[in-house]
């Protein structure tokens, strides 16, 4: 499978099926598609990334946040500190020759948080009524409208968190299974 | 189609049962994810069939014209394909670790813990 | 009353810790329990010889008539004094038996439980708290005989012992509840008052019956009985305590306790003489086949049991007097005896009766107190069990109907007695002997004087006890009008004569008895013998239940599921016929007609699909039609209107693949497993199961009715939900709590596979 | 405390603590902290409800604020609120026994999230007044079970577990199939909904609904384990590690035959008069096969696992005999038998890891080096054989009671000589493991096995203790709790409580 036309068209179809997914996400109030649909595309689009280019690269691309800082010398003001490390991170350059070592943080977003992360989500999606002494999952949605989106509620917050569990949900057998 | 689909159902149910039955644990999975596919299609059928519209309320109205489809067997629906496909996922994934573990994909290897 | 129960109670649990800190010792606040229980009592007599009873009564669950009822009255006071004096005799004695062992606690407790179960029994008056506390003396026993737990017999008998009485338990229990049903009472004394005319209920009988049965297994009636010489693998101070002169009395005091309302049944007159004379005749021609000291008390006991249950049968005034009499006379002199045989197995080693001899120098005061014991055995005047005998030949005289049966058996087992006091106290202690038993070590007072006492008792206890009797059968038989004494005397007339004669013969039964063919006895000897049915059916029972068990449960998958398919199918198809739900398929034939050409063409795919899938050996063929199926389901989902769940079946389905493609796919090839032996009945159950679903979907679809959720969902969806994709409105909103559920399987599904796939536990994974 | 949260926090709080087990990520000993707060928690709001129950009536809360039948709907009667009170007991005994009874890795993955699921599984199964929706949370019951089962993987895990997944994935197909059925029958899925239509005019569709109620009597039968469905149990439920098992064991067949009680006394009451014999044959072959199986048996667990067969036979009787008092009877007994299993199937575990085996060939002498626990269990086995006055004597009695009265003396008869028959097996492993002596060719005992220390035995001990306690009060001080599943029984029988609770907010 690992050819190199498909992990190509993979690399390059990946975003579209993401925005796609989101999209699909939030129109599902009123048309075909919701949380399911769209977590389950989403993270079809990674199943085939994950196809592609193996669960090392997928997981290194799309869930891993690596953080890059030093330890303030005296001779830096905040602004100057502030603007370096940000350049660091976003554009990943790093002037090597600098006096001061680079360290990092690496936070590897597992599956397993996107689920806990959707579960929450979903939970609490429903708390926020116990708080106004409604039953359980009662719905209060925003006044006005959004723009593509459509009205916003605790729904949407609940499809959230289906959309998010469902993506970790897959992305967790996938990982797994592709390692066995 | 209303008639026939109790007839597919039926064999669906058949063939799924069969492989259920069979020693080899590749039909076992099998016959499980089929087993799976009839109920849903039961449930989708005998909750009513509609040749009519979508169970989508039309822009341009406030409530649903007549016809639409019943929304209840659908989100009923869609909640037990969900819940049966974490189901044989977890199935499959056990499976596969009964081959391992076993090294056989014989079902009547497994009678000895009891 | 209570509070004594409960007191007895604490100091029974107490005891482990009593002995933990008190050592041997421990005997001393145990012994002084049973004092204060007698104190209590003696102190009651004067007022229930007056007439008085004393009742006492806590709620406890009373809305199931289980209240803790308590009643003094001359039969219960009569078993209490035995009860608790007796008590006082055997934690003595159990000091001197018993030894050092670091068991000592847990066998006072369970001693001092046993006490307090035995007291509850005989002073409750609801029927529940006696079956609570008869139980209990069950359990008890079952842990006393079972004390020596190391040896393999013990656990045995305590075994069977158990089982036996927990079976008449049972018996017992349902025979109350049908009692308390058919005479709407739930008391002794509630039923002797007004519950009397349970007499022409339908339950009467089977109470009855069920009553009886219970009483029996606990006072080893035949065939019940072989329990109790088993018991003897208990230490002797249960035996003497427990298995002679009170626990055994239980099945009595409950039978004696229930003779008014049931006396006047024929099957309960004719039951009762007849279990209890062939018990008491088997039991004596048993004991005299024993060698082993206990086993020969055993048996004897057996014996004066079923004279005991014999005589109740009989019903009539001096039978029920000879009763108590004897009741006691026995678990006076029997408690004496096997305190005796405890003490010389102590000092010498040993139970066999032919290597015991000539002890009477040595060990004076036990010799003492088994003469004493002996001239009560025997019947011989002035003591307890003369009286009794007196009673008990009077009763048979006066009694036409089982005259020739109660005279036999009185006359055989008194026989019997005779012979055995004489062995007992004579052969053992007091004949010469050129061959002397060595003892180990002589005799403590604790072991001695216990006894000794208890032997005195039996001696003199006629005078003592005689209003006590009197009052107490009183209260077995009410109606009975009863002089003040026991025994009219009638100088020397046919009962005197009669008691010469048992004396007399008993006394050429002993002189016989060296040339009976005497060697210990084994279940062997009788191969039909209750004891050798108890086994059988033990053992049968095991064997039979692990083949049953072994069929049924056989560890093959395929077998439950046809068994769980078939009781779904055949409880469907019987349903179906005998409500005559038949279809009417012709009325809708005229669907097919705007039946698409796609349908037909999806269902012909779908079909073949299958049917390829039936015949196919490559396992990613059967992957990728799995998936056509798959799709074809979304393609019906899609004519039918229903877009989210087609697209949501799409992606699943593509997971699916997915998984079983990276999962299986790669596995080794494997043999090809046939299905061909069993394979057309399979293929049958199938086919039953699909057409059940199918016969059951078009019966459905016949009947169905049109739902007031989608009226108010189309209304509501977008109005008050703001959503106008009713499904999707319905998962999140509606139901959002179905969705919720839904998701918590998807997530428990993530953490089980990463769990199954990623934990490799140590070897074995114990627990 | 309102209604609308107190009904929801026996759900909520297990999830919102397996979130944050899973967040936490695989520090199992932040995961065991988090998981006891929650077991505590969860016991708490069960009792409130429990008591609030006992004092007001059955109350309801409509989760979206949707009127009854087009929302889901929460209701507590006593029934559901005595079945949860106890198992959040058992839920805080088994987490005690966790901390030194179970692994350090099964700790590490899974065991608490999933343990918590489980309960909040157990929780929508106890109140959920929706039929799909109870078939939702007996999923979320369910692959929990599969998952804890198989954690660990285990040779004989893994097959016990392949038999449960197979025989109750078909249980849920036919239990999904029998709702679809039920929606079309009724368009309804409201269980008090449902009540109603059944009473106004059930007889016009009554045929049908007898066939439904096969749909659930074999699929809920499957997952109470009665007569010839219960063949997944013995299969499976030795096989995990007892911290898994006990849970398991003591509670979720109980689950099972809860909603079997629920559903035939609220809903499939139109056809009583073929399905309580059937019932009642139903029961006493269950209680008899399991009994019988517990006899053949040689190893500590497979004995308690034959044994919940015959006892679930006992709680089906109840329903059989469908007197108020027969039905208070097997309430009794499912709370009873959820505490007493559990005990004995920790009692078993602390045996285990005190002498290394549960079979009961290889065990012996626990009476003399242990005589604590020979006493804990001596009690709860007693109390299992419904010894006077144990807690399974009150069950015991109320059934025989009930049954007396109601004229089915057989159905009596036998659940006595099964009651004999516990005793027999409870007293057969008293006598090889408690009282035999070792036998000599065990006595070394593996190297590698890990020594308990006596912080260690303590942990092991507490559980069984708090559920001593928990028994003895029971039986001790019965009366309350007799007088609840009393009023739990009128509940059950007279519906229109429940119906008003639900449909008259």
């Amino acid at each position: 499978m690992k050819t190199i036309i498909f992990s190509t068209a993979i690399r390059l179809l990946t975003p579209v099926f993401l925005l796609f997914s989101v999209y699909i996400l939030f129109r599902g109030h009123n048309h075909p598609g919701g949380g399911f649909i769209g977590g389950l595309i989403c993270s079809i689009a990674f199943v085939f990334h994950v196809l592609a280019h193996g669960p090392g690269v997928t997981s290194r691309v799309f869930f891993s946040v690596v953080l890059y800082y030093y330890s303030r010398p005296k001779s830096h003001s905040y602004t100057r500190y502030a603007l370096r490390v940000l350049r660091a991170n976003f554009r990943n350059k790093r002037d090597t020759d600098e006096p001061h070592k680079w360290s990092f943080v690496f936070l590897r977003i597992r599956p397993l948080y996107l689920v806990a992360t959707g579960l929450l989500l979903a939970a609490s999606s429903g708390i926020v009524s116990l708080l106004g002494q409604k039953p359980f999952m009662t719905s209060y949605w925003l006044k006005f409208e959004l723009p593509v989106i459509g009205s916003i509620g605790t729904p949407s917050l609940f499809d959230l968190g289906v959309y998010l569990l469902v993506l970790g949900v897959v992305l967790q057998f996938i990982f797994i299974m592709s390692k066995e | 189609m209303e008639l026939l689909l109790p007839f597919l159902i039926g064999i669906l149910f058949s063939v799924s049962i069969y492989f259920i039955l069979h020693r080899h644990l590749f039909k076992l999975i099998m016959g499980l994810i089929l087993f799976g596919l009839a109920t849903n299609i039961f449930l989708f059928v005998v909750g009513g069939l509609t040749n009519g519209d979508v169970a989508i309320i039309k822009k341009t109205h406030e409530v649903a014209v007549v016809p639409y489809a019943d929304p209840v067997p659908q989100a009923l629906l869609l909640t037990a394909i969900v819940i049966g496909f974490g189901l044989q996922a977890f199935a499959i994934v056990l499976i596969r670790k009964v081959y391992q573990s076993f090294k056989s994909n014989n079902l009547d290897d497994l009678h000895k813990a009891e | 009353m209570v509070y004594l129960l409960l007191t007895g109670f604490l100091v029974a649990f107490a005891a482990p810790l009593l002995h933990h800190w008190l050592g041997r010792r421990v005997f001393v606040p145990l012994t002084l329990l049973p004092l204060i229980f007698s104190a209590y009592f003696i102190w009651q007599v004067p007022g229930v010889l007056a007439g008085e009873t004393v009742t006492q009564s806590i709620s406890w669950v009373p809305s199931l008539g289980v209240q803790l009822q308590f009643r003094l009255d001359g039969l219960s006071l009569l078993f209490a004094l035995l009860v608790s004096v007796f008590g006082v005799l055997i934690m003595l004695y159990s000091r001197g038996y018993m030894g050092e062992t670091p068991l000592l606690g847990r066998f006072y407790m369970y001693l001092t439980l046993f006490m307090v179960a035995m007291l509850g029994i005989v002073i409750s008056d609801n029927f529940f708290c006696l079956f609570l506390f008869w139980e209990l003396t069950s359990i008890t026993s079952y842990l006393l005989i079972g004390f020596h737990q190391h040896k393999s017999e013990s656990r045995t008998a305590a075994w069977q012992a158990l089982l036996v009485t927990g079976a008449g338990g049972l018996a017992l229990f349902a025979g109350l509840l049908l009692l308390g049903q058919a005479s709407g009472e739930i008391t002794f004394s509630g039923m002797m008052q007004s519950g009397m005319d349970i007499r022409g209920s339908s339950l009467y009988l089977p109470a009855m019956v069920l009553v009886m049965l219970g009483c029996f297994t606990k006072s080893a009636q035949f065939p019940f009985h072989f329990w109790l010489p088993n018991a003897m693998a208990a230490p002797t101070p249960v035996s003497a305590y427990l298995h002679s002169a009170t626990m055994v009395k239980a099945g009595i005091y409950l039978l004696a306790r229930l003779s008014p309302v049931f006396n006047s049944a024929e099957i309960w007159q004719f039951t009762l003489p007849l279990v209890g004379g062939i018990t008491a005749v088997m039991g004596a021609a048993l004991a005299l086949k024993h060698t082993d000291l206990k086993a020969v008390l055993a048996y004897t006991t057996i014996s004066a049991l079923g004279l005991l249950v014999m005589l109740l049968g009989i019903g009539t005034d001096e039978a029920t007097k000879a009763a108590l009499v004897f009741l006691v006379a026995h678990a006076l002199y029997k408690g004496t005896l096997f305190m005796v045989a405890g003490t010389l197995d102590h000092c010498t080693g040993t139970r066999q009766l032919p290597l015991l001899k000539g002890l009477g120098r040595r060990l004076p005061w036990v010799g003492a107190a088994a003469t004493l014991a002996a001239y009560s055995m025997a019947g011989v005047y002035p003591s307890l069990g003369f009286v009794g005998k007196e009673l008990l030949y009077e009763s048979a005289l006066h009694n036409n109907g089982t005259l020739g049966l109660v005279l036999g058996v009185a006359l055989l087992a008194g026989m019997v007695f005779v012979a055995i006091a004489l062995v007992l106290s004579f052969r053992i202690f007091w004949r010469k002997s050129s061959h002397p038993i060595a003892l180990q070590h002589a005799a403590s007072p604790y072991l001695f004087l216990p006894p000794l006492l208890l032997g005195l008792a039996s001696l003199a206890g006629v005078s003592a006890t005689t209003p006590l009797l009197l009052q107490a059968s009183l209260s077995i038989a009410p109606e009975l009008h009863t002089s003040g004494k026991l025994v009219e005397s009638q100088g020397f007339s046919l009962v005197v004569q009669l008691s010469a004669l048992t004396t007399l013969l008993g006394l050429i039964l002993y002189l016989f008895t060296p040339r009976l063919h005497l060697r210990p006895f084994t279940t062997q000897d009788f191969p039909f013998g209750p004891d050798s049915l108890y086994h059988l059916l033990f053992s049968n029972f095991l064997s039979g239940s692990k083949r049953f068990i072994h069929t049924l449960q056989d560890g093959y998958l395929r077998h439950y599921l046809v068994y769980l398919l078939l009781f779904f199918c055949g409880l469907s198809c019987y349903v179906l016929w005998r409500d005559a739900l038949v279809l009417h398929l012709g009325d809708r034939f005229y669907m097919l007609q705007s039946l698409r050409l796609y349908e037909v063409v999806l269902f012909i795919l779908v079909v073949s699909a299958l049917l390829l899938l039936l015949n196919t050996r490559s396992r990613l063929t059967s992957i990728v039609v799995m998936g056509l199926v798959g799709y074809s389901a979304a393609l019906f989902y899609i004519l039918f209107g229903a877009p989210d769940v087609a697209a949501t079946q799409l992606l699943i389905e593509t997971l699916t693949v997915v998984i079983f493609v990276l999962l299986l796919h790669k596995l080794p090839a494997f043999s090809y497993l046939s299905h061909q032996v069993f394979k057309l009945w399979y293929v049958f159950v199938a086919v039953l199961f699909g057409s059940v679903m199918t016969y059951v979907l078009l019966l459905v679809q016949e009947n169905a009715v049109s739902s007031d959720l989608k009226d108010f969902y189309g209304e509501a969806s977008y109005l008050q939900a703001h959503g106008r994709n009713m499904v999707n409105v319905i998962l999140v909103d509606f139901r959002g709590l179905d969705t919720l559920g839904e998701i918590t399987v998807l997530a428990v599904a993530a953490v089980g596979v990463y769990a199954l796939l990623r934990l490799k536990p140590q070897k074995g994974g114990k627990p | 405390m309102s209604h609308n949260l107190l009904l929801v926090l026996p759900l909520l709080l297990p999830l919102l603590g397996a979130v944050a087990c899973l967040l936490v990520g695989q520090r199992a000993k932040v995961q065991a902290i988090l998981a006891g707060v929650v077991q505590a928690a969860w016991l708490a709001s069960a009792s409130v409800i429990l008591y609030e129950v006992s004092q007001n009536g059955i109350f309801a809360t409509r989760i979206g604020n949707w009127p009854a039948p087009f929302g889901i709907t929460f209701v507590a009667d006593l029934f559901g609120a005595l079945i949860l009170t106890s198992a959040a007991v058992v839920g805080l005994a088994v987490w005690l026994f966790s901390l030194q009874g179970l692994d350090f890795e099964r700790k590490r993955i899974g065991y608490y999230p999933l343990l918590l699921l489980l309960q909040m599984g157990v929780s929508g199964a106890c109140l959920t007044g929706d039929i799909f929706n109870l078939y939702v949370w007996f999923e979320v019951l369910l692959i929990c079970c599969f998952a804890l089962l198989s954690l660990g993987g285990t040779r004989a895990q893994l097959e016990g577990t392949l038999k449960y997944v197979t025989i109750n994935l078909i249980a849920s197909g036919l239990l999904l199939t029998g709702i679809g059925v039920i929606y079309s029958l009724f368009g309804s899925l409201n269980m008090a909904v449902l009540a109603q239509q059944v009473r106004q005019h059930g007889h016009q569709s009554m045929p049908l609904l007898s066939l439904t109620s096969i749909f659930f009597l074999t699929g809920f039968g499957i997952k109470s384990a009665i007569f010839p469905l219960f063949f997944w149990l013995p299969a499976s439920y030795h096989t995990p590690p007892i911290a898994i098992s006990a849970f398991i064991a003591g509670l979720i067949s109980k689950v099972g035959i809860y909603t079997l009680i629920r559903l035939f006394t609220l809903l499939f009451v139109s056809d009583l008069d073929f399905m309580l014999p059937l019932l009642l044959v139903l029961s006493g072959l269950t209680m008899v096969v399991g009994v019988v199986g517990a006899a053949a048996q040689t190893d500590f667990r497979k004995i308690l696992s034959f044994h919940i067969i015959s006892q679930i036979g006992y709680m089906l009787m109840g329903l059989a005999i469908y007197t108020p008092l027969a039905l208070a009877g097997s309430v009794f007994f499912i709370v009873h038998n959820i505490l007493v299993k559990t005990n004995l199937f920790l009692v078993s575990g602390v045996v285990a890891r005190l002498h290394h085996s549960f079979s009961l060939k290889k065990l012996g002498e626990v009476y003399c080096r242990q005589p604590m626990l020979a006493l804990l269990f001596l009690v709860s086995a007693l109390a299992l054989a419904g010894m006077p006055p144990l807690s399974g004597f009150w069950g015991k009695f109320m059934l025989a009671k009930g049954g007396f009265e109601a004229g089915n003396y057989t159905i009596v008869g036998v659940s006595l000589f099964v009651s004999l028959a516990t005793l027999f097996s409870m007293t057969k492993i008293w006598n090889e493991v408690f009282w035999k002596n070792k036998p000599a060719s065990e006595l070394p005992i593996p190297e590698s096995a890990p020594k308990a220390t006596v912080p260690t035995v303590w942990l092991l001990y507490t559980p069984v203790v708090l559920l001593f306690i928990a028994i003895l009060f029971i039986s001790v001080y019965a009366e309350p709790l007799i007088g609840l599943a009393q009023q739990a029984a009128n509940q059950l029988l007279y519906t229109k409580a429940y119906t008003d609770a639900v449909l008259n907010q």
